[in-house]
């Protein structure tokens, strides 16, 4: 495995080339945080500003959710595994054009969530370490992960029907509706969100139980075959709610029932906006 | 303790539709208790919250004086191209003998005392003319109207049929003690007024700074022309004054959400000097 | 007035407490320790450094009901709904969050008109302060000495609570706190020995070391306003910020509150919630116009109110400097380097 | 008393709406526990109004659409099928009984096929007894 520091300096020099040769009109990459442990996105405009640029383990964002706000511009992404296939999943969208876009791959395994100071792998939200589209990349590809990413859901799936609403009821009473899950995710580019819609309200606009379960519910569904399992909802989360669960679990079924993954394949279309006369019925029962 | 936060019950008793498009109405209502009516104190340049339970509450601007008496006024436009108005479509679909509720006065009313004793030009734009109208009708009331020098009006639309108040108009426009100019910015057949944007319109009549004070209302691009023609004849900013809008909810200065500089709208507002205005950041 | 009792006895003191009416204290569950409603005695822990959440949720819940309703044909009447009925004691609050009250009174209790909701649970709670003991090492995300704020200050708290070896000290600030403690008659008297203790852990406590730049509250609030123009500035600062509330709504001093009528079939509450500055749709006004649209407008917002704004109508800074908002922003933006950064600019 | 489940029905309205219109003028008997709100298509459906329902106090909804490949807009039910199949597994996953929610084909003509579900649907909630986990408590 290329080591960070090595994937640092790749990074710094292809950003430099690049905005030095104006390919591209900046970098969203890594900077430096207010300590080692804490990097920030950060955003490279000149070949100056490439120097700043940092990589480490921590380095877990998903520069996707920033690209996908300059859908015009000539940019070049760090993108990791997931992020990868979040570039892919919002290029399938319509949402970004492959031509604007010079993704810097970055094979990454062991990256560490600051806050938890958990390991991403597959357990978790690291299943993929090497990024599935890439234009250069910055380290030696590793092997993938042996394990199901679906494995983690065995806990949850073993238990009753009650003991699941339980365990959700419980975390959805959690849920402070800061909004970070959201707005960390780049799949939620929605304006207005509809949470933030007053006709029709869809849920309380209070924090009550009762709306906090519509607005998990229907993000989930939103994200339904099309999250990434990049984790940042879970990671963003003051309270430390495991979104990641239920969208695993809905990725899970879209593989099952579509076979078909988010963010695999430039030329596929998302599976809730495409259909098969052959999906049959039997994915209703 | 009264709870700020508990709207007084109101009878609609009046509704003027305004304007041809039917989108901007003015309501007229009577407190249903004789003590709210009494606590109910206010002064031009003030507003209140207009409460419908199960809809919300919204901030709007008190456009009958407190000469007035036995009611109060609001006129409100059905807002909503981007956000619907809940508030203001739920008020638009009032009869008349309805109750909603209100809450104030709040905010701080135009300066009276500082404007005494000088001549006042009142410019207003559409619909944002509400508390213009509640200063002016404050102004030429009997006992109040000599406590104040000459008084002028400049009053602008897009069209003829969206000026509000039109049957006031008509009474002030016959009053010798005031001086009342109605612009429109096209005119159509039966239009028999001036024609030409409010900036332009300023510039023609051009109040003199001498011992006056502009109160100018209207929307922005209406303002960013028309204070520059104030500024040639020399009105200092202290001399002019407007009234801001920010998104509220409280009223009271406490959910921060009008919070410009140091100042919150609801609170230390609406009406500011343009000197004062200079003084917060450009956040509004 | 100084008491104290073993630390093996907490639990006994939690009874007692418990007995008198509604107690919120730090309790410890899977993902960190935070403050609740405490329902069993056994609930409660003074083992932790920093709650994850401000304890303002005792006085400004997350989501609080103003007003009652039921929709009817006529006139729909609304009821107003009174603060809480008992006594409540909130127990275990860090100096920090204690300072937080009083920064907070001057906005709710402030410019004229008094919050009838802040003001009744106000009026009827008990702070007990909870200093931080020697061997509590700051995590490195706060910076509280920046605010001049002592790991042990007592001001603000009714009843101020150390740990000492095996003990728990107990002192009586305010009448309040006193007569709380007259009450607790198990507690034992402090000695003379647990008083000089208590002296030299509150000047020490000044001195504990966290992230420190030498404020001075009107110098930054005149330099952030003059910074507040430089868009650049607060571009690049703003540049990862994801406009989620997490910030706000950790923070011990941010009190902005939305107001909705939240109605189920005929039945409503007009209920109040907190809202932040940080969200798009804040300042939105229902012509379309949104005075704040960008990211960096609304983060630059956040931290001149607390930094500028703040000072300049009250005259002191709305930061305690506890390092939530740093600890938990999802993307790493911290507001003590932040500022710092333009203050030096 | 016996428990008399409430449920929704939506149904598409040029299928199901339709063959439960026929099921009514040819006087067959179903269980009166069903509402049906009718929508233009079964794509219509947003899966919100499912969990809406389940709060507002729906013991049971069940879904009508026109037959696979009959769809009077042409493929609107397919994608229907997809959306709703989510649907299903998301109301399974969060533990709420998959035995509340239902999807059927059911054409204009088949009067007698929309009773038949409506009766078994209807049994099946009853068995199954009051939602309460997504329904918004009011105390």
């Amino acid at each position: 495995m290329t080591a960070f520091k090595d994937i640092e300096e790749r990074l710094k020099e292809k950003a430099k080339d690049l905005l030095e040769k104006g390919e591209v009109e900046c970098v969203f990459a890594y900077g430096r945080g207010y300590d080692e442990r804490h990097p920030r996105p950060y955003v490279a405009k000149t070949k100056e500003d490439a120097e700043n640029l940092v990589f480490n383990e921590y380095c877990t964002f998903n520069l996707a959710r920033y690209a996908v706000k300059e859908p015009r511009k000539k940019i070049a992404v760090a993108a990791k595994g997931a992020d990868s296939r979040a570039l892919v999943q919002l290029i399938q969208e319509g949402k970004l054009k492959r031509e604007n876009l010079v993704i810097l791959g970055i094979p990454a395994a062991g990256m560490v969530d600051a806050k938890s100071g958990l390991t991403l792998d597959e357990k978790t939200t690291g299943a993929f370490a090497n990024p599935v589209v890439y234009d250069v990349l910055l380290g030696d590809k590793l092997p993938e992960a042996k394990n199901s990413p679906y494995e983690v859901l065995g806990e949850l799936e073993g238990l009753s029907g009650d003991g699941r609403w339980e365990f959700w009821r419980k975390e959805f009473a959690r849920c402070l509706r800061c909004f970070a899950c959201r707005k960390a995710c780049p799949m939620c580019y929605c304006d207005p969100c509809f949470m933030d819609q007053s006709r029709p309200r869809w849920a309380d606009k209070s924090p009550t139980l009762d709306g906090n379960t519509m607005y998990h519910l229907t993000r989930f569904y939103h994200l339904a075959g099309r999250c990434v399992d990049c984790g940042e909802c879970t990671r963003a989360c003051p309270v430390d709610i495991p979104l990641y669960l239920f969208h695993k679990r809905l990725a899970k079924d879209c593989e099952e029932m579509f076979n078909q993954a988010a963010g695999m394949k430039l030329e596929d279309k998302p599976v809730l906006v495409d259909f098969r006369v052959e999906d049959g019925d039997e994915i209703l029962l | 303790m009264q709870n700020p936060y508990l709207p007084m019950p109101v009878r609609v008793i009046k509704v003027t539709t305004e304007v041809d498009t039917g989108e901007i109405k003015t309501f007229r209502l009577a407190f249903v208790n004789k003590e709210d009516e009494e606590r109910f104190d206010y002064l031009p340049g003030q507003f209140a919250e207009l409460s419908i339970y199960g809809k919300g509450e919204s901030p709007i601007g008190i456009a009958s004086s407190p000469t007035q008496k036995g009611y109060i006024e609001f006129t409100v436009q059905r807002a909503g191209t981007v956000v619907p108005g809940q508030v203001t479509s739920a008020l638009h679909d009032l009869e008349e003998g309805a109750i909603i509720g209100i809450r104030g006065p709040l905010g701080h009313p135009w300066p009276l005392e500082f404007l005494e004793g000088k001549n006042i030009v009142v410019v207003g734009g559409g619909f944002a003319f509400t508390t213009l109208r509640s200063l002016v009708n404050y102004m030429i009331y009997e006992e109040n109207r000599r406590r104040f020098g000459k008084i002028s009006i400049i009053y602008g639309a897009r069209l003829p049929g969206l000026l509000c108040y039109k049957d006031e108009l008509a009474l002030w426009g016959k009053r010798d003690d005031l001086d009342l100019c109605v612009t429109v910015d096209k005119g159509n057949e039966a239009w028999e007024g001036r024609e030409g944007f409010v900036p332009a319109i300023c510039k023609d009549v051009a109040p003199c700074a001498e011992n006056a004070v502009a109160v100018i209302c209207g929307p922005p691009i209406m303002i960013k022309y028309t204070l520059p023609v104030f500024f040639n004849l020399n009105f200092s900013k202290e001399n002019i004054l407007t009234s801001l809008e920010m998104r509220m909810k409280c009223g009271i200065g406490k959910c921060g959400r009008c919070n410009v500089g140091s100042k919150y709208i609801c609170n230390d507002g609406p009406v500011f000097s343009l000197a004062e205005l200079d003084a917060l950041p450009r956040d509004f | 007035m100084l008491r104290k009792i073993e630390q093996g006895r907490f639990g006994e003191l939690i009874e007692a407490l418990l007995a008198r009416g509604p107690l919120y204290a730090p309790v410890r569950d899977d993902r960190g320790v935070n403050f609740q409603l405490i329902r069993k005695a056994s609930e409660p822990t003074l083992d932790f450094y920093n709650t994850l959440q401000s304890p303002k949720l005792a006085w400004f819940p997350q989501s609080e009901d103003l007003i009652r309703y039921r929709l009817a044909k006529g006139e729909t009447k609304g009821e107003a709904i009174s603060g809480p009925v008992a006594p409540t004691v909130v127990l275990g609050m860090r100096p920090w969050d204690v300072k937080s009250l009083a920064i907070m009174d001057l906005l709710f209790l402030g410019g004229g008109k008094e919050d009838p909701y802040w003001l009744e649970k106000r009026r009827l709670t008990t702070v007990i302060g909870y200093g931080l003991a020697s061997e509590e090492e700051p995590d490195g995300a706060d910076f509280f000495r920046t605010l001049n704020i002592g790991a042990a200050d007592s001001d603000g708290s009714d009843v101020f609570l150390l740990k000492k070896d095996g003990d728990l000290l107990l002192e009586g600030i305010t009448e309040r706190g006193k007569g709380l403690l007259g009450e607790l008659t198990f507690l034992k008297e402090g000695t003379e020995e647990d008083e000089r203790y208590l002296v030299a852990a509150k000047a020490g406590g000044k001195d504990r070391k966290t992230r420190f730049f030498d404020l001075d509250a009107n110098a930054a609030a005149d330099k952030l306003k003059a910074v507040f123009a430089d868009n650049t500035f607060w571009e690049k600062e703003a540049e990862g910020c994801i406009s989620c509330g997490t910030c706000t709504f950790v923070c011990p001093t941010c009190h902005c509150f939305d107001i909705a009528d939240e109605t189920l079939f005929r039945d409503g509450v007009r209920r109040r919630f907190w809202d932040a500055c940080m969200f798009t749709d804040f300042t939105l006004e229902a012509s379309g116009h949104n005075p704040r649209p960008r990211t960096f407008q609304r983060l630059r917002q956040k931290i001149c109110h607390k930094y500028s704004f703040y000072i300049e109508k009250f005259g002191v800074v709305s930061c305690v400097g506890c390092g939530r908002c740093t600890r938990l922003c999802p993307v790493n933006i911290d507001i003590f380097s932040l500022v710092a950064r333009a203050v030096n600019l | 008393m016996d428990f008399e489940p409430k449920i929704l029905g939506i149904a598409c309205n040029w299928c199901t709406y339709t063959g439960a219109d026929l099921a009514g003028t040819t006087r067959l008997k179903y269980p009166q526990n069903i509402r049906v709100v009718r929508v233009m298509c079964s794509s219509r459906i947003n899966p919100s109004f499912i969990f809406r329902a389940f709060q507002l106090g729906a013991d049971g909804v069940l879904v009508g659409g026109c037959h696979p490949g009959d769809c009077h807009y042409g493929t609107g039910n397919m994608y229907a099928r997809r959306r709703l199949a989510i649907t299903k597994k998301m109301l399974e996953f969060a533990g709420i009984e998959p035995g509340r929610f239902r999807v059927e084909w059911i054409s204009a003509s088949e009067g007698n096929r929309f009773a038949e579900v409506v009766g078994e649907f209807t049994g099946q909630v009853k068995g199954l007894g009051p939602q309460t986990k997504l329904k918004i408590k009011t105390d």
